[in-house]
């Protein structure tokens, strides 16, 4: 298997896939000439013509509805938000159409379109720009919604994303861009509703997704060392939600952690955490622990940003806390 | 304005478009005395008054390339698109037997057979929609235009403005129709608009366009048909403000009490039955006796569709489920 | 103390805000000639003239961040949204501008804001016009979530928000605009986070807040008669949440349901119900349980409408499920 | 374009606009080197070849009444506003003696006691909240007038279209000003906008406007204070195009390949400092000698804000938790 980032992992999803179905196309801020604003889309301006590869202006609100119109007349836009911060301006579009037209229309008019981008915490850029907003997708039906964590997840998800025939939010994040990681080069597609276990322990269960994986795998390793086993979940596919291995895994454990880099109020970290209170209430030796990111708008400061955010000590801390060893 | 003489068009096409302005009163006649006898719910917008502009359009498109979008006020111009009216009276009455199962109502007509694309209730969110479609349609490299139909109200949205600048720029196919019926609930369009004329805002994106009288439909079947011709041929979007007026209430509970008695007759008797009527008898094309038969079977027909739908069955619970991914 | 509607108490604060502070302005569609859409600001046009009481263009993501605007520079605004669904419109200039302008500013400009209007589910409406939108909000740090369930809350916790020095999002419900009690008539607040204990009980805690509140004391009573003695909190400010009120309840009766009439999943309520689930772990004899809208888009036809929402008896069955008398 | 003789300013007049202009210079290109070294991280856009339009415009307008809102790039227009460019720096540097207390960064420069509303980071966001404070200042029938300045990619945000209907209908106060670099990211304006002068959209609201040049110190000053004035004097909205560039990438991250050196050429030969340099010699008013002395205070006053941010403590962890309610 090569080794390639997480962007690459996406640019070869997007590439295989336009040169599969001619009615997948590509539309968003920069995308075209500019090859991304993170330069996923390197390359496929030159590759598929600037008539699938379309560079907007900044009009999210109208580009992702277009998108919408496109689906509805049977292409597969891929829409790309800058980052996921801009597509507030698009939520009426989402919820409203996207996600609606299926149902209110009893079931004639479906929405193959996939709105992606960067979501989360980067680096500095302040309370606008840093903003993990899969509580507002997730809360949505008629949507899907993804996360991947590695870069081989990010090319069989988005692969998947692109042939679901229902709108769906891929969620990435700048600071993954560069993640490395082996993916095969054979045809890869990764379902909706599966989590990835991505270790597997008996004293703890702790799930996530997306970014914080690699940090709960962090805080896992050094558990281990403290002799608290940890079974990491990657959930993976946040709605449909895999809530059967979620669920497997913490009545093996009878504990568990929960790790979101969301604000905490309505957050699918606090859902999750709740599912899992009422459908394992049996199992459970002790509360599921809840890590977000702090209840504030993120400072810009380097600092501050970082102690707002789900780190391996808040992870470790709620595992002790979990597991009644602090 | 056009020259036309009474035998430009054959009577067959003028009593087609008779009929059609006919059974969208009579059809809305007998749902506004369905709503006041509560078979009805909710929000129930009617087009009597307007009925020239729907039909007029629709009659210069071809339904098996060209696209229709509208807003909440989409009984006629679902009529004009020639959906069944019974499948219509049964979604009014929320059976499942209705165009959307039931599960659409009033605001929510759709016919994907007939490229009839609704029916939604957020004002100004179908435009941008429309504009997608017009790409898949470009990128398709078919010959389809697509008809949006928007109100006054719904020109301050910036999703118009949006859509109306990637429409010039990537030459989209898209006829945009402000039906301009003087008010948006109950406000007069002059009191929230820097402009009187709408065509001011086409042209601010390079789209030149036409106001039009609304309350003849050969006229409005002429403007569009040369519009339609046009975007064919130029692929570039077209803009008409056609001006018409809407003779009931905003939606069914709205007494309409902020415009006057004289306003709403001095449309009344330029009503777009009438005067298409009038031109046919003029013509010879009609005696007063024929039209009366026409009539009869007309109002028969919406019965009939009010037994049908009263008829109907209820959706069952599992249809709740239904539709909401595919 | 008199006897008023829901609608009137709303009118009473802001008639009473607006006389006692000059800044106080009310903005939106239709608030003005029109008396607003649902009644609401009513005779407030005629009182304090067209400078303070406004109509808007269709315009939300225009006219909310021009209330944020006018916020900065010294009023104190309160916009109306038509419906809480056309607020989806509005989305970025409540989270990126409203709430967080306070913070990026390093503290030097708040935004003394009320954003009401109607919320959730209505009848007949369909899936764009019934949406429970309380989740998006109480997602968000920054700003603060008021949900009254009385006309005598609705007036004093009104008053409050327009009081407070920060963006409040104020929820109404079309359905209880004419629902009648009893408001004092002398001058009457209601702080933030405070819930009310609505009935007091020890065989389990139903929390609540808005319409909701009325069924879950309806269920009470029935309950009753089972023998079952409901605590009964209307949590009333959501963000901040009075969890003290619900953990001591909770911590009494050691069981509890949760309702809220948005989807389920990142919702108010299943953070509700987590947060007791961790908090009172030591209490619960049986999993928190959760009654909330059904996981689908609303539908337009009555049944289903009903089946798809919270009812006396889906909160018995929570109920029964909690107090393992099922 | 206005006649102007060289004696028709006086000198101190004149030196202070140089002086300004070499203080955003030097200013900025000082936060570049910091930039170079990680003491300053995230998006930094720079105004440097902009000055010219800040310092004309905010020498025109009084800011005990008047204020001023823009983007991002608002560094030039913060230091035209006379803000403590100590402040500036170490908010830069995340310091909590930044203007914002480290929590703003580049993008969110704030004062109110300047009236210097930000710093706003999401395009087109603070075009409706210009509206808005003017609105504030028309309620309290004061004589301040609101600049809003934004971005040529700006113009095709739903949320410009829907502010200049606004202030159009209700005579507000704001003059807007499109600083048009040419580009927006990287994207040439031309490729996404319908039309090419930008005063066709302020006048599609009634909003007369005029293309100005901004490299022209004098004539921005000029245009603007007449503009202002008339503002003033007939309460109605104005428009500005100022054609304008930027001599560095859209933030420091973009080598900006997407134009050429010779185009960048062509502006660095009507440099705003090195224009009103060579008047200020010819009329007599500067020699070479003292611009230099002038440039060297300057570059020092620049150094010893880099002292004071680099000396300057870090927020306390206290302060994450603060300003996110009052
Ligand atoms: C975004 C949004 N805001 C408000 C409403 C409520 N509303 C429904 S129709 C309407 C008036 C629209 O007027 P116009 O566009 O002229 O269409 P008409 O009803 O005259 O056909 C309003 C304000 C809505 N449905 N969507
Ligand atoms: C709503 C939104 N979409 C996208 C972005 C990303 N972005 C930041 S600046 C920019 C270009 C803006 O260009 P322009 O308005 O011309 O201003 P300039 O940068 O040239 O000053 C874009 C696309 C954003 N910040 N906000
Ligand atoms: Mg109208
Ligand atoms: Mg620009």
């Amino acid at each position: 298997m090569a080794v390639i980032t997480f962007r690459e992992a996406l640019r070869q999803a997007l590439d295989e896939e336009m040169a599969r179905d001619e009615k997948v196309i590509l539309l968003g801020e920069e995308v075209a000439q500019y090859n991304g604003a993170y330069k996923v889309s390197q390359g496929l301006l030159e590759k598929y013509g600037s008539l699938r590869v379309i560079d907007t202006p900044i009009s999210e609100e109208g580009f992702t509805g277009l998108g919408v119109g496109a689906a509805l007349a049977g292409l597969r836009p891929v829409v790309e938000w800058m980052t996921l911060n801009f597509s507030l301006q698009a939520v009426d579009q989402v919820y409203n159409n996207a996600a609606k037209m299926l149902y209110m229309s009893g079931g004639q008019l479906n929405v193959p379109i996939v709105f992606r981008g960067p979501n989360g915490p980067a680096e500095f850029l302040g309370s606008q720009h840093s903003q993990a907003l899969q509580s507002l997708y997730c809360h949505c039906p008629g949507l899907k919604v993804m996360a991947p964590s590695t870069p081989a997840d990010a090319k069989g998800m988005l692969k998947t994303a692109i042939r679901d025939d229902n709108p769906v939010i891929f969620l990435e994040a700048e600071l993954m861009y560069g993640w490395k990681g082996e993916v095969p080069e054979t045809e890869h597609l990764i379902p909706f509703g599966k989590a990835d276990i991505k270790k597997t322990g008996k004293s703890v269960t702790i799930a996530g997704f997306s970014k914080p994986v690699k940090m709960i795998l962090e805080a896992a390793d050094l558990l281990e060392k403290d002799g608290i086993e940890a079974e990491v979940i990657d959930l993976r596919s946040l709605r449909p939600l895999d809530e059967e291995t979620i669920y497997q895994s913490v009545r093996k454990t009878n504990r568990c952690v929960v790790v979101d880099e969301a604000w905490p109020y309505a957050s699918v970290g606090s859902h999750v955490a709740w599912l899992i209170s009422r459908n394992c209430f049996d199992y459970l030796d002790a509360p599921v622990e809840l890590v977000t990111l702090e209840d504030v708008p993120m400072p810009y400061n380097h600092h501050l940003e970082l102690s707002a955010q789900p780190s391996v000590k808040k992870v470790i801390d709620a595992v002790k806390r979990a597991t009644y060893t602090m | 304005m056009i020259d036309r003489s009474n035998e430009k068009y054959p009577k067959e096409f003028m009593l087609n478009l008779l009929k059609k302005m006919i059974l969208i009163r009579r059809f809305e006649e007998l749902a506004a005395q369905m709503y006041g006898l509560q078979k009805i719910g909710g929000f129930c917008h009617l087009y009597i008054g307007q009925e020239a502009t729907g039909v007029g359009a629709v009659e210069a498109v071809d339904l098996s390339t060209d696209y229709i979008y509208t807003a909440y006020r989409d009984h006629g111009l679902a009529i004009a698109c020639g959906m069944d009216i019974n499948s219509l009276m049964a979604e009014l009455f929320g059976k499942a037997t209705g165009c959307s199962k039931g599960k659409g109502g009033s605001m929510h007509f759709f016919d994907k057979s007939k490229h009839f694309m609704g029916g939604n209730g957020i004002v100004g969110a179908h435009i941008p929609l429309a504009a997608g479609s017009a790409l898949a349609i470009r990128n398709s490299k078919s010959n389809g235009v697509v008809l949006c139909f928007f109100g006054d109200g719904a020109i301050h949205q910036g999703t118009f403005h949006e859509s109306l600048n990637m429409a010039k720029i990537w030459n989209l196919p898209v006829l945009y129709i402000c039906e301009n019926n003087q008010y948006g609930m109950g406000t007069d369009f002059r009191r929230v608009s820097a402009v009187e004329d709408f065509t001011i805002m086409g042209a601010s994106y390079g789209i030149e366009g036409k106001q039009v009288n609304g309350m003849d439909v050969l006229t409005v079947y002429e403007v569009v048909s040369e519009e339609v011709a046009r975007i064919r041929k130029e692929k570039l979007p077209g803009f008409l403000e056609i001006k018409t007026y809407r003779y009931k209430g905003h939606s069914m509970s709205d007494p309409a009490k902020y415009r006057t008695r004289q306003e709403l007759e001095s449309y009344r008797i330029q009503d777009p039955i009438i005067i298409l009527k009038s031109k046919m008898v003029d013509a010879g094309f009609l005696s007063e006796q024929e039209y009366e038969t026409i009539d009869s079977t007309i109002k028969a027909q919406c019965k009939d569709a009010v037994t049908f739908a009263e008829e109907s069955p209820e959706p069952v619970l599992e249809m709740l489920y239904q539709d909401v991914l595919v």
